[in-house]
């Protein structure tokens, strides 16, 4: 590949990951309000919030940390998704693979962690144990799913793990192929994007949005960026293990906002789990549909 | 009298084209992505769940709830503030960052409505905090709440709800009000007046007799930074 | 059963010098007492009677008599019955003695009461501010306390008739409370 | 007779040691210390051909006894390891150098004893390291047991309880090595490592087992494997600060050298995997691997319920320790380089993070975790190396920690054990946990009051800590370094060698190259930066009491800090699984063989009981063992 071919990629790949961030944000406050019956947000309004957001004037800083763990939260999540192979471009996925994508996407979250740990709230403190609590809960099916998936296609490739699936058209489909291990996948995934029955480390009435709760401003703002590239890396990711990755940009994004619509709108029906009981949940059903996934991959 | 008219708009309409659509562009941003943190002091704030859910929908039009301080723009005040209240209010005000607005709703911060007698209900909350909208009514009605949120989107975008540059160009006066009230001992954890010279808003009534009361007793408030300590003086053993 | 037990608190409420002891219900049992034989009647009920629970002290200013009026509410879970005792001081000095020792609960009663009327109870633990920490002014519950005066002298009013209010009421919609039917009139001059 | 490198090694070292004992009251101790390991790594360096797939060297020095020929050499596993534990005394004698001996001996410790114990324990180790028999073997094992007895035992009081209680269990493993060697003896007829080369493949499978298990054992109770583990995490975290970070970055990597060098190499890992255990699916090697993944969890959950900072670091150590053991038995290449690579990035992190945690005691005279808070902003350096640190020990991205892990990651997945990879990543995903709690408990959140005028650590011991964190990160960046070393260790021992390159692995079926990977990150942090600094308006800095408390005036004398049962939520679903089974284990061994002993006691009338105790004690175990 041509160095200049490749750097273009690498600054495509964030860049479309956030604008498609975006409209994921947005699809996900839409399936909100049509939930409760509403109408919801104007179409550009997560782009309003994180304009607005960088356009404060005063905005409180508890010190470097503070600073870094939000340019962290941010800066990991644009690593990450140069990692993630989209129609036509692979940037350096070849060079990571799936494992280190997966590690790679924790960065963020220790970035968080040290940012809300300097701004001596304990609100964020409990926000953050909470949240690296529910860390334990999901990754664990998360990485029995994966593990089933690389063992399957014979790669941690992610490009390779794609290719597998595309060349028999729907039926060599992860999804098609190992039905267990995606259904397994997909509620890990849900738990892995915070939203209710499992925003126990948001949690507004209990401590105050916990991590969020010292962030103002641009640091706000960094934050809510930061839910783009999530909401972005999570599905894709999803769909590329399970559902072909995709062939032209329409259908991976049809699938892409489709794979992300299903958690969201079990999501607003539910209120909160407390964390153990999370944990509970996630350690028992989709571990074990996960491991049953496996015993028929192995 | 009207609390807002006394505020000077501050036009800073800049020259270059370019720049002056990206203000607009950001005036508009700023107008239609409100995130609200409701202070729920009285009755009044039983109006507005109805306002956000599914019969109103504050979110068609951007605003929605937020729980801290920090993160909100509008501060709505619903009902009668004690004496005891405002100071968390003030507080609460002065940790939002700016441009941030305040709407009194129901008639009681307006004058102390029905507890206009009470000896422990503040009357005009403008005289504590810069006041953008007041909403009166007994409690107002959701469809009024929103007429009003809309009225403050619309001063918003054109500009002219700059209030909260009052609090710092004009802080003796709240300042003064505030001792008033609570004494001379006062003080936030906050530190205005850093905060107006470091933003550089500070105007001719940042500092004044007030502020030097409370500069005489105000515990410092320096930000912790950070040091390698190697210049510091030996702790005393 | 509730008749037997009531005829042996009468009884036993025979035993308190000087008190007047009326029967407002089959439940409810007002005992008037003297200042200083309260203390005895507390202990008789809460030791002898079963009426562990202090409810609440409750003060009535009764300025035309320069006294203040206290009524201890103590309930018995067994007869599940109240007796209010209610005892008389003087205005001035407005001192008395705390029941701390014997209901423990009446720490933040006498303390409350303390904060609105300015009794002070000797003995009691705490005598500090308790809800009105950023008061300073005189005990506010005190009938010499008028408050409309305080509020004149100390926070500013503001008229809040806009226009379209005024047109309202021109067209004769709105609420108008004439003058002489309201109780306080702010507008003295 | 000429000195060949390898001897000049063990002279400088046995110098090093006459340079304690006799001048180690004078002051300068430390600084001649240091420099005389620094002359080691010089001679150790001389054999750097042995790290890319040199020759043995011999040492000239050879004993008959009994008929067995004793002889020492090194190959590059011993100069892998040797490098390893050179650099670690190097580094962590130069951190004792200055400030933290002045306040060593102010609060009446024995510096003599400090820098003796240290230098015997580098020389017993080059010792084992160097042994070309199983009887120098023996003789390096006894060496280390006893030189690592006497660091740890030095603090006294809590210290001298947990040293006695790793010496009984070192005892013991040295009865069952014992037992293993004259085993091995009766088969081969011969202890050196040729004969039983040969004679392995063709031992019984009866036989086998024996050997397994008693090595297994008499090693593993080093390494600290379960249940052999208990002793490790007090014994190290009541060693004085910069022996703690010398004993957890190579003390128990001695148990996986012996094991390395025993079961893999003597053995054979194929010989291993032919043994079955009766009626289950299992073999001897699987079993191996089932022990590894549970010293992985289990210590590494025990450690995040600890309120001590080195308390939490030492359980980790154990917990790493199963890491290592994990890909060398799964023994594919990628596996056992990550292993082998594991046992150089831990050093590195771990003898960082018990600096860093030191230098914090040295400053605030506490390392309990509920008592600290906030001191990001009086020692930034401190902070930096300890978060190197905690990024490599929870193996993440960009430091050295994460390329080891994805290592044995790679083979586990490879191989298809489903069940060890998941167990594996719950390891880390606890260990991240815990590090959280320790950085944050430490140096994040509000700042004691009395931790106001609190100072960096002085040069002297951030110089030290500065150069672990350099080598962290690059061999984090550049993992092709240490792989080097790692690969021709494992041909040293017969183990496959993976395809290595200067920023990772390369491999048909997903490849790791962290120049990439972690210039993307660097980049990704960079358009962070841009977007949060050039985007946003500006901030300013405040006070730490400025703070949402939910209108709440905080003031100074409020802690406003959540550190204790930091993971509330999961304790509540876990916290009744923490039963101390072990603790109950070794308290009814103890129990027997202090019943018994009261017989022997009766028995002989000796008023010495402790002593009998002691030895009936290792008597008995070993007999169990056996």
């Amino acid at each position: 590949m041509a160095p200049m071919e490749l750097i273009i990629e690498l600054i495509l790949m964030p860049l479309v990951a956030f604008v498609v961030g975006m409209m994921m944000v947005l699809m996900m406050r839409r399936i909100a309000a049509k939930l409760q019956r509403r109408i919801g947000p104007p179409f550009f309004q997560p782009l309003y919030d994180i304009v607005k957001l960088h356009s404060k004037r005063t905005q409180v800083s508890h010190g470097l940390i503070h600073d870094i763990g939000i340019v962290m939260a941010m800066g990991g999540y644009i690593a990450a998704e140069t990692l993630l192979p989209v129609p036509g471009m692979t940037g350096i996925a070849e060079k990571g693979g799936i494992i280190t994508l997966l590690y790679l996407m924790m960065i963020p979250s220790l970035g968080l962690a040290l940012g809300v740990g300097q701004c001596a709230n304990p609100n964020g403190s409990i926000g953050i144990a909470r949240a690296l609590t529910a860390m334990l809960a999901y990754d664990i099916p998360l990485v029995i799913v994966i593990f089933g998936v690389a063992y399957a296609a014979g790669t941690t490739n992610l490009v390779d793990i794609i290719a597998v699936q595309q060349a028999g058209g729907f039926e060599t489909w992860g999804a098609v192929q190992m039905p267990v291990l995606a259904i397994a996948g997909l509620i890990a995934m849900h738990a892995s994007l915070g939203k209710q029955p499992f925003e126990i480390y948001i949690a507004p009435a209990e401590i105050a949005t916990g991590p969020m709760v010292e962030m103002s401003g641009k640091y706000l703002g960094g934050l809510f960026v930061m839910q783009c590239f999530q909401l972005y890396t999570t599905s894709v990711l999803y769909v590329s293990l399970f559902l072909g990755g995709g062939t032209t940009w329409f259908d991976f994004l049809l699938k892409s906002f489709l794979v992300l619509a299903i958690p969201v709108s079990i999501a607003y029906l539910f209120p909160r789990y407390r964390t153990e009981d999370l944990l509970r949940l996630m350690w028992k059903w989709p571990v074990m549909l996960g491991l049953i996934g496996v015993a028929f991959v192995l | 009298m009207n609390s807002i008219n006394k505020i000077p708009v501050i036009e800073e309409k800049r020259t270059n084209p370019l720049a002056r659509v990206f203000d607009e562009f950001v005036r508009f941003c700023r107008s239609r992505s409100l995130f609200i943190l409701h202070y729920c002091t009285g009755c009044g704030a039983i109006e507005l769940p109805p306002a956000m859910t599914s019969r109103f929908d504050m979110e068609r039009l951007g605003i929605q709830p937020m729980v801290s301080p920090r993160q909100a723009d509008i501060l709505l005040i619903t009902g009668y503030v004690s004496i005891k209240t405002l100071k968390r209010v003030i507080l609460t005000y002065e940790q939002m960052g700016s441009p941030k607005y305040v709407i009194g709703i129901c008639s009681c911060t307006v004058n102390g409505g029905m507890y206009w007698q009470s000896y422990a209900t503040a009357k005009k909350l403008d005289e504590y905090m810069p006041v953008d909208l007041y909403i009166a009514g007994c409690m107002p009605r959701p469809e009024a709440v929103l007429a009003g949120l809309q009225k403050l989107m619309d001063r918003i975008h054109s500009g002219e709800a700059n209030s909260w540059e009052d609090y710092f160009r004009n802080y003796d006066y709240y300042l003064g009000n505030q001792q008033k009230l609570f004494g001379e001992n006062w003080q936030t954890p906050t530190d205005i007046i850093t905060e107006a010279k470091h933003y550089d808003l500070i105007g001719e009534g940042t500092l004044g007799k007030h502020t030097q009361i409370l500069e005489q007793h105000q515990k410092p408030l320096e930000a912790l930074d950070m040091r390698l300590g190697h210049d510091l003086k030996e702790p005393t053993e | 059963m509730s008749q037997e037990l009531t005829h042996w608190l009468d009884d036993l409420l025979e035993e308190i010098e000087g008190i007047k002891v009326r029967r407002k219900s089959s439940r409810r049992v007002r005992a008037d007492v003297p200042a200083d034989a309260l203390p005895a009647l507390l202990e008789l009920l809460q030791g002898r009677a079963g009426y562990i629970h202090l409810s609440a002290i409750s003060c009535v200013d009764w300025i035309e008599d320069d006294e203040f009026e206290l009524v201890y509410h103590v309930w018995s879970y067994e007869s599940h019955s109240l007796v209010s005792a209610h005892i008389r001081i003087a205005r001035e000095p407005g001192v008395y003695l705390s029941v701390y020792d014997l209901y423990q609960p009446a720490g933040f009663f006498e303390r409350d009461i303390h904060e609105m009327y300015g009794i002070h109870f000797e003995g009691s633990p705490n005598m500090e501010k308790f809800i009105l920490t950023e008061w300073d002014g005189p005990p506010p519950m005190r009938k010499e306390f008028d408050s409309e005066a305080y509020v004149n002298e100390h926070l500013n009013w503001q008229e809040y008739n806009p226009p379209w209010l005024q047109e309202l009421i021109a067209e004769g919609g709105g609420v108008i409370i004439p003058p002489e039917e309201q109780r306080f009139s702010r507008k003295k001059d | 007779m000429t000195l060949t490198p390898l001897d000049e090694l063990f002279l400088y070292s046995g110098i090093t040691v006459l340079v304690a004992l006799l001048l180690g009251r004078r002051l300068p101790a430390g600084w001649m210390v240091t420099i005389l390991y620094g002359i080691q790594l010089l001679a150790l360096m001389k054999m750097a051909p042995l790290g890319y797939g040199g020759e043995p060297i011999s040492s000239a020095l050879t004993f008959e006894v009994m008929g067995q020929s004793l002889s020492w050499r090194f190959d590059a596993l011993s100069w892998y390891f040797a490098l390893i534990t050179l650099g670690s005394a190097l580094l962590s004698s130069w951190y004792a150098c200055g400030e933290w001996e002045q306040r060593f001996r102010q609060s009446g410790g024995n510096l003599w004893l400090f820098h003796l114990a240290m230098t015997l324990n580098v020389f017993s180790m080059l010792i084992l390291l160097a042994s070309g028999d199983l009887l120098s073997l023996f003789i390096g094992w006894e060496l280390v047991s006893w030189a690592g007895f006497l660091l740890m035992a030095m603090a006294g009081g809590v210290a001298t309880k947990a040293a006695m209680r790793y010496i009984t269990y070192a005892m013991a493993g040295a009865m069952a090595i014992f037992g293993g060697i004259a085993l091995v003896y009766v088969s081969a007829g011969s202890l050196q490592y040729e004969a039983i080369l040969t004679a392995a493949s063709q031992m019984s499978t009866a036989h086998l087992w024996m050997l397994v298990i008693l090595f297994g054992a008499g090693f593993g109770i080093k390494m600290g494997l379960m249940p052999f583990h208990l002793w490790q995490a007090p014994a190290y975290a009541e060693t004085p600060g910069p022996g703690s970070a010398f004993l957890g970055a190579i003390s128990s990597r001695m148990g996986l050298f012996a094991i390395l060098l025993v079961l893999v190499k003597l053995f054979g890992i194929v010989n291993i995997d032919s043994l079955k255990i009766p009626f289950t699916l299992i073999d001897a090697r699987d079993l191996l691997a089932w022990i590894a993944v549970f010293t992985i969890i289990f210590p590494t959950f025990t450690a995040m319920k600890q309120n001590d900072a080195r308390q939490l670091l030492a359980w980790h150590g154990i917990g790493q320790g199963g890491y290592m053991l994990l890909g060398l038995v799964v023994a594919d290449a990628m596996g056992a380089a990550g292993g082998l690579l594991h046992v150089f990035n831990h050093a590195t992190y771990q003898a960082a993070l018990f600096m860093a945690v030191t230098a914090v005691i040295h400053r605030t005279g506490t390392a309990d975790l509920n008592k600290l808070g906030g001191l990001v902003v009086r020692m930034p350096l401190t902070f930096m190396v300890l978060l190197v640190g905690i990024i490599g020990l929870a193996g993440l991205p960009p430091m050295n920690g994460f390329v080891s892990k994805w290592l044995v990651y790679r083979s586990l997945l490879n191989e298809g054990m489903p069940l060890l990879f998941v167990a594996a990543v719950i390891g880390t995903l606890g260990t991240i946990l815990s590090v959280y709690k320790l950085i944050h408990n430490i140096f994040l959140g509000q700042l004691r009051v009395e931790h106001d005028n609190v100072k960096e650590a002085p040069w002297s011991m951030m110089i030290p800590m500065l150069i672990l964190t350099a080598i962290i990160f690059i061999t984090g960046l550049l993992p092709g370094i240490p792989l080097a070393w790692v690969a021709s260790v494992q041909q040293a021992v017969g183990l496959p060698v993976p395809d290595y390159t200067l920023g990772g692995v390369e491999s048909a079926s997903g490849s790791l190259d962290m120049i990439w990977v972690i210039g993307v990150l660097f980049a990704g942090f960079g358009i962070g930066a841009l977007i949060f600094y050039f985007a946003g308006g500006r901030s300013k800095r405040v006070h730490q009491l400025d703070n949402y408390a939910g209108g709440h005036f905080l003031t100074a004398d409020v802690r406003y800090q959540y550190s204790d049962n930091f993971y509330a939520g999961l304790m509540h679903l876990i916290g009744g699984w923490y039963r101390g089974s072990f603790l109950w284990l070794e308290q009814s061994v103890k129990s027997l063989v202090e019943f018994l002993s009261l017989g022997m006691q009766g028995l002989y009338r000796r008023a010495n009981a402790e002593f009998y105790l002691l030895s009936t004690a290792l008597f008995v175990i070993a007999w169990v063992v056996i």
